[in-house]
């Protein structure tokens, strides 16, 4: 009845595939934001948001309200383009990436056999890539840009200072970022990170990266916090200095396009960090119940989160020297040794 | 299929639009981060040239590289130095002016006959098939990087290693020599001299 | 009607032939290097688009390495266009024409 | 056969004169200074007379081994390219061998002279250094064993003559002979160097390229290694036939041509007529240098080598026939210039150039062995007057002119009579030396056969002899006899200019270092020796001058009034009467059959005869009896059969030579002996009685200013060259010529250099832009290539 190879089909399943990623996300982030700082409140012994909504539910609708109808003030001597640009920017690096991930194990549509005479198996990810881990790298590399035009773009000191720290820190922790994934690109032997997945499926469901590369993790989790900007890496938006770093400017929308960026980044990071090291979607008894495995997926990325709304509120900032001093001179090259050691052990055990 | 290849060529000449509009805005624009984003946009264009082309291996590297490194630096370079616009200046060389003419006119003599050879020509290049390709896989470059291709990628590494030394050696900050000299009485003199890169 | 070969080596041309103009019209040593990089993406592409309809993959690893090339030469480009400011106090390399820094 | 010790004849001067410089300099010792030179000459000579006259080792004599066989010392190969070979090697034949006698002997008695002669000169030192380094390469010149090596020592001597004239670096006129000699020297060296070439060439067209003077084998070097055989170049040259005088000959480098470029040199060193013009000048030294330098060695280089190439002349009769008549000519002017000359040294010096011509006249008809010997008492006698002339300077008080002595025979009596043996040698008075001599050139002169104008030959050198008679004759009026001159003030002086700068100083300045050094130089003051003509000591210590000296001081210089000549001290006196002791006797070596009653046959000649050469065509003859060693068969056709046959036989030279004495040979040369002293008698009695009246009698004023010779040569040759070379080569050639075209290559280079400035204007986008067209060429180019 309906032809599956239909390139149409497919391009109507995968926009309507990245709809529900996309608004899954961005109505994670926006309740991400309410359990941030609900969690601070807790550790810092007081209430947080509690007054819309049942426990404080609704307020991150009301975040959102507030956002669409405050005044957009931009800066009289701001470079227009380039300060409208920006955000946009951000937002869409940030949630281009999520296209990638796999939600979880190649399922069976429900039903399918008795509508299209034969069952329709496909994998919980948007769209599966060859260079899938490349592809994140590559528009997160873009992500850097919003920063730092916001940054410049804004003609103000404050601003320029946080683009200016904002690039140099996230060109500095790309490098081992990227570097700190290579030792699982070298175990699973491709980009893509399904199969990346899907490899760690054994041992019961608990085959993870991290049990053989817990070095390439620790450089990973430290890399993508620092990437994120988040604490104790918040540099580029340090109040105490900066006021607000490169989006001391920004107001209304655009203001919240950066924000919402920086929590789907934070998701995102910690997909990333979910499907290479922790299994992604794999879990005890995904293989025989595959539904599992977008539950195990959220469960360790809500993990993830949570590690970073923890950090916030635990550990204080560091100096811009400090920071480069650890990217340069300990994280790159401790994951350069992570590569050396993975390697070495790759050619003496696995080689084929 | 026709759609999909309808589809194709609208992407195509979405993305020629955009690298042939952000080339020109480049040259055109005298501040360079406008020159510079227009820049990014080509290459973002061209990215998207090589997933048409069935390169995604390529397509990905060239936004790492470019757009994630290199442009980043750029960028950061043009904040860092607070580069002005571009003044207009009169010409100083006024035989630039012929010379550029006469270069035009035989580049457009030269593409015209290169254009009529193509037309003429009885090759027939075979159409890309780039949905079964297996050639832009992240596999057969490896595979070719590292078999065929050994000694370049190699010396390639090499080549980027003395950029970073030759970087790190330019752009290092100037060396503070403190000259302490004592006179006839005792008395000791301090005099701060920068070294610079120039001056070594 | 899918994008013919030629398609892509008259683009490539296109952009070749802006990236020289830009070249030889600007004066910014930044604008000049970018330029440069245009070109080099404008041949990469012509690489790419023989690889690709040729179904042979040479081409695609000679990008690889041109980008590797054009990662070090921006290091070192970005590191000598620096040292050009601190001395010059501008970028313009009209002003950078004593053959010496 | 070799033997190394001849080497250190050679080098026992270098290091003497090395010495002298390098420790003597430092030492300032007269006494260390002088030892250490005529020790290195006593070595010398003592090496030499062993080696010529003691049968070294069995090897023989230099001398009179039987058959003549050279002693050798190979040191090593100088340069070898191609087939060409120069060794640094030493060879003492019987030529050499008296050349290295008499020059040794001489050369210590003249070291010995100038000990006290230049006793208290600021440059003692220097002096001896220079006067070793002259023996050195005077040794060198004549016991080099081929041409390239003589000719070091060729340069050399003229190198040391040079620094020797020009030993008074403060005086102008001693700097300007001493480029003078240097010059007229150079003239005559292209000449001597082409030679070389063309000797080369000639031998290396016959097939045995070399320029050696012996046949080289079975030599060991000093290691004790073989040295590779090398061929005797005059033995090739002594196959060739005789060389005509064609211009064909001359142009294309016959032997005629080689011969002539030879006596080229030779013209300069042994001052013939055109280049004699330097050594009247060259008396600008001290006197031991124109003892030893212009009278005695140096000068009779040319002789030496004329000699030694004998077998290259005897082969081109038109360079011989050339040789004669300058060497008659240059006897004849030379003896009417020294009649007119007022300065002793200069008169001496004229004497010299004439006995010279005698020389040379003599090797042009072919009596080599007669020209070597008036060599040698040449050497005996004139240094003899020198050293005699140079006593009466030194008595005078650096008086040079004549016009002012007179009587000196009283104060100077040992010098009177040394003197007065030279005189009569000069003169050609029997049992002196110079009679034996000069009147076997005369003889054979008259008797040549090399050439048709022999008679006219020897007309001229018996005019020259009445002559050399007479101006020997004025010169010893003038100075030892006659009224006492000295003591009268003589307007126009002439004198050693040092001792009047002396004086000039003295006048005005006090004694700073300026004048001290000047004082050092001069050796007595005006005063000293006053009255202490019987003053022998020998190393007295002369004061520096005191303050009195200012009042002494005047415008002349020689004695003061109311001051005597003095006889000088004995190591001046001892050198004067061994050379007359010489004077006398040693004339006898050379004395003839004839003349000598058969008592002994000219043991002078015979020693000599194996090793000159005689002309292949020249039957019969007092010179010819004998063959020369060299003799090859190849030559034998020429000579007549008996010769042959001694050759062959292996008869011993004298033999044949003996042989060859006819009654009417022997009665010629009694006859012309006998004419000759009745002129020599002639000549001293006419000066005698003419120049005892008038000593001061006024010469031809063409005499007395050298036939103007000097302004000849200015106005001819001088002249045009300077302005040639200001106008022509500098006006012209440098600026306009040379330097244009220097200036056009800047002006090219600079012009193309502002068109291509152009290209490289420092902007990076022109740069660019030229990359681009470059870029479109070669696109161009391929599309080109396409279309075809």
């Amino acid at each position: 009845m309906f032809d599956t190879n239909n390139p149409l089909l497919i391009a109507g399943a995968q926009f309507l595939g990245i709809f529900l990623a996309f608004n899954a996300v961005l109505v994670l982030t926006a309740y991400l934001s309410l359990v941030e700082r609900r969690v601070l409140a807790v550790m810092q012994g007081r209430l947080g948001p509690n007054r819309v909504g049942w426990f404080g539910l609704l307020q991150p609708l009301a975040d959102g309200i507030k956002f669409i109808f405050k005044e957009d003030i931009a800066p009289d001597k701001a470079t227009k383009f380039i300060y409208i640009l920006a955000p946009f920017i951000a937002i869409i690096s940030a949630l281009m990436t999520l296209i990638v991930y796999p939600f979880g194990p190649v399922v069976t549509l429900p039903f399918s056999e008795t509508f299209f005479g034969a069952p329709v198996t496909f994998p919980m990810t948007v769209a599966r890539m060859d260079v899938a881990l490349l592809y994140v790298l590559a528009v997160t590399s873009v992500g850097v840009y919003a920063i730092a035009l916001a940054g410049w773009s804004s003609n103000s000191k404050y601003s320029l200072m946080g683009g200016l720290r904002s690039a140099a820190q996230m060109i500095s922790y790309e490098l081992s970022l990227g570097l700190s994934l290579i030792g699982v690109i070298l175990m699973s032997g491709t980009l893509d990170l399904f199969s990346i997945a899907e490899q760690q499926g054994g041992w019961f469901g608990m085959k993870w990266n991290i049990f053989f590369q817990p070095l390439g993790f620790f450089v990973y989790l430290i890399s993508a916090i620092a990437e994120t900007n988040r604490v104790p890496f918040d540099l580029p938006e340090a109040e105490t200095e900066l006021v607000a770093g490169f989006h001391t400017e920004y107001s209304a929308m655009k203001f919240a396009l950066f924000f919402i960026a920086e929590y789907v980044n934070m998701t995102t990071v910690s997909m990333l960090a979910a499907t290479l090291f922790l299994g992604g979607f794999q879990g005890p008894f995904v293989a025989e119940f595959p539904i599992l495995g977008p539950f195990y997926f959220v469960a360790k990325v809500f993990f993830f989160l949570f590690l970073y709304i923890w950090l916030r509120g635990t550990l204080p900032r560091f100096r811009f020297d400090q920071l480069m001093n650890f990217g340069w001179k300990f994280l790159l090259p401790v994951a350069l040794l992570n590569i050396i050691l993975t390697a070495t052990i790759a050619v003496f055990f696995y080689s084929r | 299929m026709i759609i999909a290849d309808l589809f194709q060529t609208l992407i195509w000449i979405v993305l020629a639009g955009l690298a042939i509009g952000s080339g020109v805005a480049m040259v055109v624009q005298r501040n360079p981060l406008y020159a510079a984003i227009s820049l990014i946009g080509v290459f973002i264009s061209f990215a998207g040239f090589y997933l048409l082309l069935g390169a995604p291996f390529i397509a990905a590297v060239q936004v790492i590289v470019y757009a994630g490194a290199i442009m980043v630096l750029v960028v950061f370079v043009i904040m860092l130095l607070n580069v002005e616009e571009e003044v207009r200046k009169p010409l100083r060389l006024k035989f630039l002016i012929p010379a550029a003419i006469f270069g035009a006119a035989i580049l457009f003599a030269q593409a015209a006959f290169i254009i009529y050879s193509v037309g003429a020509s009885p090759v027939r290049v075979p159409n890309a098939d780039a949905a079964n390709s297996q050639i832009g896989l992240t596999k057969s470059i490896g595979t070719g990087l590292f078999t065929d291709y050994l000694l370049p990628f190699e010396i390639t590494s090499i080549l980027i290693l003395m950029a970073i030394v030759g970087a790190i050696t330019l752009a290092r900050r100037p060396t503070v020599l403190l000259l302490v000299e004592e006179d006839y009485d005792g008395k000791k003199h301090v005099e701060r001299r920068t070294l610079k890169i120039d001056n070594i | 009607m899918t994008p013919q070969l030629s398609w892509y080596l008259a683009l490539s041309a296109v952009m070749f032939t802006i990236g020289v103009a830009g070249v030889i019209l600007k004066r910014n040593a930044i604008s000049m290097f970018m330029c440069i990089e245009l070109m080099l993406n404008s041949v990469n592409l012509t690489f790419v688009a023989f690889s690709s309809f040729f179904n042979n993959l040479n081409g695609q690893l000679f990008v690889f390495i041109v980008m590797a090339v054009a990662a070090a030469e921006a290091a070192v480009g970005l590191g000598i266009i620096i040292a050009l400011f601190r001395n010059r106090e501008s970028l313009d390399v009209d002003d950078a024409n004593l053959l010496k820094l | 056969m070799t033997n190394h010790w001849l080497s250190l004849i050679v080098a026992a001067p270098l290091i003497g004169a090395v010495i002298n410089w390098l420790v003597g300099r430092r030492v300032r010792s007269e006494a260390f200074i002088g030892f250490v030179a005529c020790a290195s000459i006593g070595v010398s000579t003592v090496i030499a007379f062993i080696l010529a006259f003691t049968d070294n080792n069995g090897a023989g004599a230099a001398l009179f081994s039987e058959p003549a066989r050279p002693v050798m010392s190979h040191l090593w190969t100088w340069m070898e390219v191609g087939n060409f070979r120069a060794d640094v090697g030493f060879a003492m034949d019987r030529l050499s061998g008296i050349y290295v006698c008499f020059v040794t002997f001489v050369g210590l008695l003249i070291h010995i002279f100038a000990t006290g002669y230049m006793h208290g000169d600021k440059s003692y030192y220097r002096f001896f250094a220079y006067l070793n380094l002259f023996m050195f390469m005077m040794l060198t010149l004549v016991l080099g064993d081929n041409l390239l090596l003589m000719f070091v020592g060729w340069e050399g001597v003229g190198l040391c003559s040079y620094l020797l004239i020009g030993y008074y670096v403060d005086r102008k006129e001693a700097g300007d002979a001493a480029k003078k000699a240097f010059i007229a020297n150079r003239v005559g060296d292209w000449g001597v160097i082409l030679g070389i070439m063309f000797v080369f060439f000639i031998t290396a067209a016959a097939g045995a390229p070399s320029i050696s003077f012996f046949e080289k084998t079975d030599l060991t070097n000093l290691v004790g290694n073989q040295v590779p055989a090398m061929t005797n170049a005059f033995a090739t040259i002594a196959t060739m036939a005789v060389d005509p005088f064609t211009i064909n000959a001359l142009i294309a480098g016959g032997l005629t041509s080689a011969a002539i470029l030879l006596f080229i040199g030779a013209t300069g060193k042994s001052a013939q007529i055109p280049l004699f013009v330097w050594l009247p000048d060259a008396m600008a030294g001290p006197t031991p240098v124109s003892a030893l330098i212009h009278a005695a060695t140096m000068v009779t280089a040319g002789v030496y080598m004329i000699v030694r190439c004998s077998e290259l002349y005897v082969r081109a009769p038109t360079a011989m026939a050339i040789i004669a008549v300058i060497g008659a000519a240059t006897a004849l002017l030379a003896a009417t210039i020294g009649l007119a000359q007022n300065d002793i040294k200069k008169v001496l010096a004229y004497s010299t150039v004439s006995q010279l011509g005698y020389m040379m006249l003599a090797c042009g008809v072919g009596a080599f062995s007669a020209a070597i010997f008036h060599v040698m008492t040449h050497a005996f006698f004139k240094a003899l007057l020198f050293l005699g002339s140079g006593s009466v300077i030194h008595g005078m008080h650096h008086e040079q002119d004549m016009r002012r002595m007179g009587g000196l025979k009283k104060y100077m009596p040992i010098t009177f009579a040394t003197m007065l043996t030279g005189w009569l040698a000069i003169s050609g008075i029997p049992i002196f030396a110079g009679f034996w001599s000069k009147d076997e050139i005369l003889y054979k002169t008259f008797s040549t056969q090399s050439n048709s104008f022999g008679l006219i030959l020897w007309f001229v050198g018996l005019c020259t002899a009445v002559i050399t008679a007479i101006y020997m004759t004025r010169l010893m009026v003038m100075t030892f006899w006659g009224t006492e001159r000295f003591a009268e003030a003589h307007a126009g002086g002439q004198g050693d200019e040092a001792h009047a700068q002396a004086f000039a100083d003295k006048k005005t300045t006090a004694h700073d270092a300026q004048t001290a050094t000047i004082d050092d130089r001069q050796h007595h003051s005006p005063d000293e020796h006053v009255g202490a003509a019987t003053s022998h000591a020998s190393h007295q210590v002369h004061a520096v001058h005191d303050e009195h000296d200012d009042e002494d001081a005047h415008e002349h210089h020689g004695l003061a009034h109311g001051q005597k000549p003095h006889e000088s001290p004995l190591v001046m006196t001892l050198p004067l009467i061994i050379l007359a002791v010489l004077s006398v006797f040693g004339g006898l070596l050379g004395a003839p059959y004839a003349l000598s009653l058969g008592a002994i046959d000219n043991p002078f000649h015979h020693t000599l005869e194996p090793v000159i050469a005689h002309e292949p065509n020249f039957v019969g003859g007092a010179a010819n009896g004998a063959d020369d060693a060299h003799g090859s068969p190849a030559t034998t056709e020429t000579h007549s059969a008996p010769v042959s046959a001694n050759e062959h036989e292996g008869v011993p030279h004298g033999e044949g030579a003996t042989a060859a004495h006819t009654p009417e040979e022997i009665f010629t040369e009694r006859v012309l002996a006998g004419v000759s002293i009745l002129l020599a008698a002639f000549g001293i009695g006419l000066g005698w009685t003419y120049f005892q009246r008038r000593p001061l009698a006024q010469m031809p004023r063409l005499l007395e200013n050298k036939y103007y010779v000097d302004e000849i040569y200015d106005a001819t040759i001088i002249e045009p060259i300077k302005d040639g070379s200001r106008v022509g080569l500098w006006r012209i050639l440098d600026v306009g010529v040379i330097d244009g075209i220097v200036n056009g290559v800047g002006t090219v280079a600079r012009e193309a250099g502002n068109g291509a400035r152009q290209l490289q204007p420092g902007f990076v986008r022109s740069y660019a832009a030229i990359i681009l067209l470059g870029a479109l060429l070669v696109i161009g180019y391929f599309a080109a290539a396409l279309a075809r």
